[in-house]
């Protein structure tokens, strides 16, 4: 379809709607092709970080909103109906507060790190597909992009506790970088297979893949269910949440990397974790539960980007639930876990995907891949019962 | 006695030893737990507690205690039940009471307070002052929307502030208010009976004294000086 | 742990408190670390610190019933009664049976109170964003509720009297502790689920924290810590004071002696609570609530010492009195379990992560207006 | 279950002849009668309570300060040692979690409250006493030799005297809060004379 034909109003091109009119506008002026080209893209980019960062701002509300109703609290009710002002009067009080750097920081490192953490995850975003005819930034190799871009996450994060010059930023880095270089692995190997499945690296083409109702998603293979669920709580740790969040652990290390940051660049942060972990869910999404894709055929009404911000805000939505019920993990128990369990089970998938890519879809690829994923986790089960299992235990009772 | 002999091994919940367990089942009872609590916040009185303050109030028990109050009887401050004895005064755990006695020109007890403060900012509102008062004359309030933004003088509460009418009493504790009351009455009745088969003996008595009286006040003079 | 650190240079100094999240208040842990690990770790007390000893010491008895409520401010109930029954033995106070029930009903609702909120708190150590903590404070409230109504204030009671208490029970108090009793059983129930099952909390909690429970009672260990580690030692059941002797309960004892055993004891501890709650409301007399001999002015007990001691929710809670005569105490000892129960902090911590050291010392249960005083 | 102190003196006497043990009775309603051991053989009875007696659970240790002698035996009368100056002592209530006994009370004092106010440790005895053998050092001043780790505990560092002794003055500054009456006040205005009146 080319871009005449289509309707300018209608619901499936809305999000390209500004970029679109700049473009028709600056075209009709007779401006010159780069120009057109370059205020389009710009546009384009604005639209997903104006998108996200609305999602920024509401997220923080709702996140306080649905931990305070987990804790049977009412939350945030005081700024605007139902406190939906407290994004703006929170973003307030951090630009007004002072910024206070400590003596003995590095000046330019400790300035550069909140800087530095958003700007991999705005990165990220861009190549994302967020409905049919809306990705910012069509990339052949988007995954390749998305994981070279988020790996710099780390840097930043180490660069803050090294650069505040203080002990707890500082051990909130040493755990920041041991976890997420850690999760990052079986993160990785489990896109992988969809890698290998879909033969392709480009996010569009493997979403495009997925469609014609949720049993084509990715995650509902056999070998799928597996893998996603191994990203799934990478991408937890990868997004620094309950009950990964050693690198802030507020109960013992104060607050991390975050500790010596205040005022706006303690701000940067939190932007950073967000848009963070919009890009990381919505990657888990765009990879297993079929990004734009509508669950069932024939829903072809609803604009596919509604389905893709559906699924990340149930995907977001599990992970405020998760943080308002787990306690955290201890470091060995964290690099254990990842590295004893987390990546064998990761490794196990690739042969898994790889027989199922091969075999293609049926009754006999499932009898065949199933038990290939299966056996190991019955194997972890009862591994994980006899021998790492805390024991249970009985009480005795003295009556005098 | 005997080291414990009576330790009779009993079964203990939640988990039966042996049972198998499925890995992160104990996570998922967890989550139920929150999303029940999730869910039920939004119309289970029992689970959502919170009340809205300044709008909705939740109540106050009748024996609910905040900062002291002097009661006096009737309509004016002056007929304050407070005979200024400092007991209170002595009581006080943080010794946060200054009374000063009101004295008349020739220094005799007015039996009532020229001076009754409480410092607001030191007391601990424990009620030992409303308890070992034999005069019922102060009590405990309910009252509990002080701020001010007087650090000082603001929280420094005079007589005049203090004073509350007995009627106030009986309004903020019925129970205790009516007792007091049908006690005080009582008293009354007794003394005024004690005081009238008194009078005519203090009245014999009075000649006798007023001529030792008129022999004092150079005494006094010196004393004031 | 025996690791030979020649290279001090490699040790992390740092200081955990005073202003830290989860030191409870302000207590300050000087922790060297190896990587994570401790090497040691130095308490350092002394930042809430007002000398009660002393002002008590200048007050008459009455006048330090109030103050008491502020040591271990979870709990003021029960260091009511510990003071009180420490008077009352120097004085030769009969206590009438109505108020020994009265005090045995608020003490263990002050039991139920502290270690409802110890679920909170402790899974607030472990990094559990505060839902445990809410749905005990939830729960906690609805006791608060009963003590404002009795008591005439939420946590600063100061109720007990020598010989008895304060007042009597307001008209249908007695049946809504009933209530508060029946309900109490299922919202244990629901916090179980939530806590003793997780895995997370299991790995966490198991094998931290043990020591030999001889070590515990060499030093001086008490309260649910001691009884975590096997030792069936509970003054309720040991002195009998009160009239605990009337009441059909058991003491629940653990095995190890972690961090795990002493979160469950105290879960055990309320169900026994509960037991004793419903049986105390059941046989509550009537009669005096506080003894018609005691005076409230002007009370001076005869010359002589004792000590008293009840079991606190947190452990052994004594005082110590000497008495000269005057209305003024000449001396007056608190012995505060949580302050007692950080000796062997140091020695729990060793070669454990920082992450341990933390919810070890939340099972400890310490309360900084008791440690420091 | 309380336990007879005199019980205990004739079977520490026994055991260990040379011992200095007193009997103090306590005249007030308690009838907690204590045991008044000399500096020297404290941690032989320590030491001999705990392992031949089942006293395994040193709960409780009070300091006093006596400036005054006569005080002292008012409290706790009977015994020998009359001291001619006031001293310092300490308390130690001991109970038994395997017989389930108690309080034993023990009681020791230094010589006098300036010069020689030391007493042996029983920390190596008894572990519990290590907090509050500081706590008695920080707040009455009576040396504990053989202490592990024996500084201040509750005071800071700096800080100079021990304020539970009874001849402690408090400073005038240590609480500025212009309280409208009373001797806070005063003292406020004495230390911050610009703010009176």
């Amino acid at each position: 379809m080319s871009k005449d034909n289509i309707p300018l109003w209608s619901p499936e091109h809305l999000p390209l709607l500004p970029q679109r009119l700049v473009e028709m506008i600056l075209a009709n002026l007779g401006a010159p092709e780069w120009l057109v080209s370059i205020s389009g893209f710009m546009v384009a980019a604005s639209t997903v970080l104006a998108v996200f960062m609305t999602a920024f701002a509401l997220l923080s509300l709702i996140e306080r909103k649905t931990l305070a109703r987990a804790q049977n609290r009412i939350g945030p009710n005081r700024a605007g109906w139902f406190g939906i002002l407290q994004p703006v009067a929170d973003g307030i009080k951090m630009l007004t507060k002072e910024d206070i750097v400590p003596a003995r920081a590095v000046k330019l490192l400790h300035l550069l790190a909140p800087i530095l953490i958003v700007l991999p995850a705005i990165l990220a975003l861009g190549v994302i597909p967020y409905g049919r005819e809306w990705t910012p930034v069509p990339l052949e190799l988007g995954l390749l992009f998305f994981f070279a871009v988020g790996s710099m996450t780390e840097l930043s994060v180490f660069m803050a506790g090294w650069a505040s010059g203080s002990k707890f930023p500082m051990l909130g880095a040493m755990r920041a970088i041991s976890q997420m270089v850690s999760y990052e692995l079986p993160l990785i190997i489990t896109a992988l297979g969809v890698v290998m499945v879909s033969g392709t690296l480009s996010l569009p083409e493997i979403v495009q893949q997925q469609g014609g109702g949720f049993w084509h998603w990715n995650v509902c293979t056999p070998w799928g269910i597996v893998a996603g669920l191994l990203f799934y709580v990478c991408t937890i740790a990868e997004a620094n949440r309950c009950p990964f969040d050693l690198p802030e652990g507020e109960s013992e290390i104060v607050a991390g990397h975050m500790t010596e940051y205040s005022g706006f660049k303690y701000a940067l942060f939190f932007m950073g974790e967000y848009l963070g972990l919009f890009a990381i869910a919505g990657l888990f999404v765009t990879l297993f539960l079929g990004g734009w894709q509508a669950p069932l055929p024939g829903l072809g009404l609803v604009p596919t980007w509604l389905w893709f911000f559906g699924k990340l805000a149930l995907v977001i939505f599990s992970y405020l639930w998760i943080r308002a019920t787990f306690p955290r993990l201890r470091i060995d128990q964290l690099m254990r876990f990842a590295w004893l369990c987390m990546i064998p089970m990761a490794l196990l998938t690739l042969p898994a995907a790889a027989i199922w890519h091969y075999m293609g879809r049926g009754p006999l690829s499932w009898m065949v891949v199933l038990p290939l994923v299966l056996v190991p986790w019955v194997l972890v089960a009862v591994i994980f019962n006899k021998r790492l299992a805390p024991a249970t235990r009985t009480y005795r009772f003295a009556d005098g | 006695m005997q080291p414990t002999s009576a330790n009779t091994p009993a079964q203990s919940p939640p988990e039966k030893p042996g049972r198998w367990m499925l890995p992160g089942l104990g996570l998922f009872q967890g989550l139920a737990v929150t999303g029940r609590n999730m869910v039920q916040s939004f119309y289970n009185k029992e689970r959502m507690t919170t009340v809205q303050y300044p709008e909705e109030r939740a109540p106050i028990s009748p024996n609910f205690r905040n900062f002291p109050f002097l009661v006096y009887d009737g309509n004016s401050i002056d007929n304050l039940r407070c005979v200024a004895c400092s007991i209170c005064e002595k009581e006080c755990p943080p010794q946060c009471i200054y009374i000063v006695l009101e004295r008349d020109e020739n220094g005799k007890s007015l039996k009532r307070p020229k001076i009754f403060d409480i410092d607001v900012s030191v007391c601990m509102n424990c009620g030992i002052c409303a308890e070992v008062c034999p005069f019922d004359a102060i009590y405990m309030d309910g009252e509990y929307e002080l701020a001010t933004d007087d650090r000082f003088e603001g929280l420094l509460f005079h007589r005049e502030r203090l004073a509350k009418s007995a009627d106030y009493h009986m309004k903020l504790r019925p129970e205790q208010a009516s007792e007091v009351i049908a006690r005080r009455k009582a008293e009354e009745e007794k003394k005024a009976a004690a005081a009238a088969a008194k009078a005519a003996k203090a009245k014999a008595d009075a000649e006798s004294k007023k001529a030792a009286a008129d022999a004092r006040p150079a005494d006094e003079k010196g004393g004031d000086a | 742990m025996s690791v030979e650190y020649t290279d001090s240079d490699r040790l992390l100094r740092v200081s955990l408190g005073p202003q830290h999240p989860s030191t409870h208040g302000v207590f300050r842990m000087n922790v060297e670390l190896d990587g994570e690990t401790v090497v040691k770790l130095k308490p350092v007390f002394g930042y809430l610190h007002r000398n009660h000893e002393k002002i008590a010491e200048g007050a008459t008895y009455l006048s330090s019933m109030p103050y008491t409520d502020r040591l271990d401010y979870i709990c003021p109930l029960t260091n009511n009664w510990a003071y009180a029954l420490a008077v009352e033995k120097l004085a030769g106070i009969e206590v009438p049976e109505r108020a020994e029930y009265m005090r045995v009903i608020l003490a263990e609702l002050t039991r139920l109170i502290n270690h409802t909120a110890f679920m909170g708190f402790i899974l607030g150590d472990m990094g559990a964003w505060g839902s445990a903590l809410m749905y005990a404070f939830r729960e906690r409230e609805k006791i608060l509720d009963l003590f404002e109504h009795l008591t005439g204030a939420r946590m600063m009671a100061n109720f007990m009297r020598f010989g008895g208490c304060r007042n009597d029970l307001p008209a249908g108090w007695r049946e809504q502790v009933g209530t508060l009793v029946e309900g109490y059983g299922p919202f244990l129930d629901e916090m179980e689920k939530f806590l003793v099952g997780n895995e997370i909390l299991l790995s966490r909690s198991q094998d931290v924290g043990q020591l030999p429970a001889e070590t515990l009672v060499n030093g001086g260990i008490t309260g649910p810590m001691l009884r975590a580690a096997g030792v069936s030692y509970d003054i309720r059941k040991v002195d009998r004071y009160g009239i605990y002797d009337r009441f059909e309960f058991r003491i629940p004892l653990g095995e190890k002696g972690d961090v795990y055993d002493r979160i469950m004891i105290r879960f055990l501890e309320m169900r026994e609570s509960l037991k004793i709650l419903r049986q105390a409301i059941d046989q509550l007399p009537e009669g005096d609530y506080v003894n018609p001999k005691a005076r409230i002015r002007g009370f001076k007990p005869p010359v002589g010492e004792a000590y008293g001691r009840i079991e606190g929710p947190k452990g052994e809670l004594g005082f110590h009195l000497i008495s000269d005569g005057t209305p003024n105490p000449y001396r007056y000892r608190v012995r505060p379990p949580s302050f007692i129960n950080l000796t062997l902090l140091e020695d729990m911590c060793l070669g454990l992560d920082l992450a341990d050291a933390v919810i070890i010392l939340g099972s400890i249960d310490i309360v900084l207006g008791e440690v420091d005083r | 279950m309380s336990v007879d102190a005199t019980d205990i003196q004739t079977s520490i006497r026994a055991a260990l002849p040379d011992v200095e043990i007193f009997l103090r009775t306590n005249p007030g309603p308690s009838g907690q009668h204590s045991l008044l051991v000399g500096n020297g053989d404290l941690l032989g009875v320590m030491r001999f309570v705990r392992d031949e007696l089942a006293f395994d659970f040193l709960s409780n240790v009070t300091g006093i300060d006596w400036p005054d002698p006569a005080k002292a035996d008012a409290v706790a009368s009977d015994g020998a040692l009359r001291s001619p100056h006031g001293f310092l002592e300490v308390v130690y209530h001991l109970f038994s979690t395997t017989k389930r006994t108690g309080p034993l009370v023990l009681r020791a004092r230094t010589v006098d409250r300036a010069e020689n106010c030391t007493i042996p440790s029983v920390v190596s005895v008894f572990r519990s006493a290590e907090f509050q053998e500081r706590e008695i050092y920080d707040l009455f001043g009576i040396v504990f030799t053989g202490h592990p780790d024996l500084r201040r505990i509750l005071m800071w560092d700096e800080f100079a005297d021990h304020p539970m002794r009874k001849d402690y003055v408090a400073p005038d500054d240590y609480e500025y809060e212009p309280t409208p009456h009373g001797e806070v006040l005063e003292r406020a205005q004495t230390h911050y004379p610009q703010t009176a009146g």
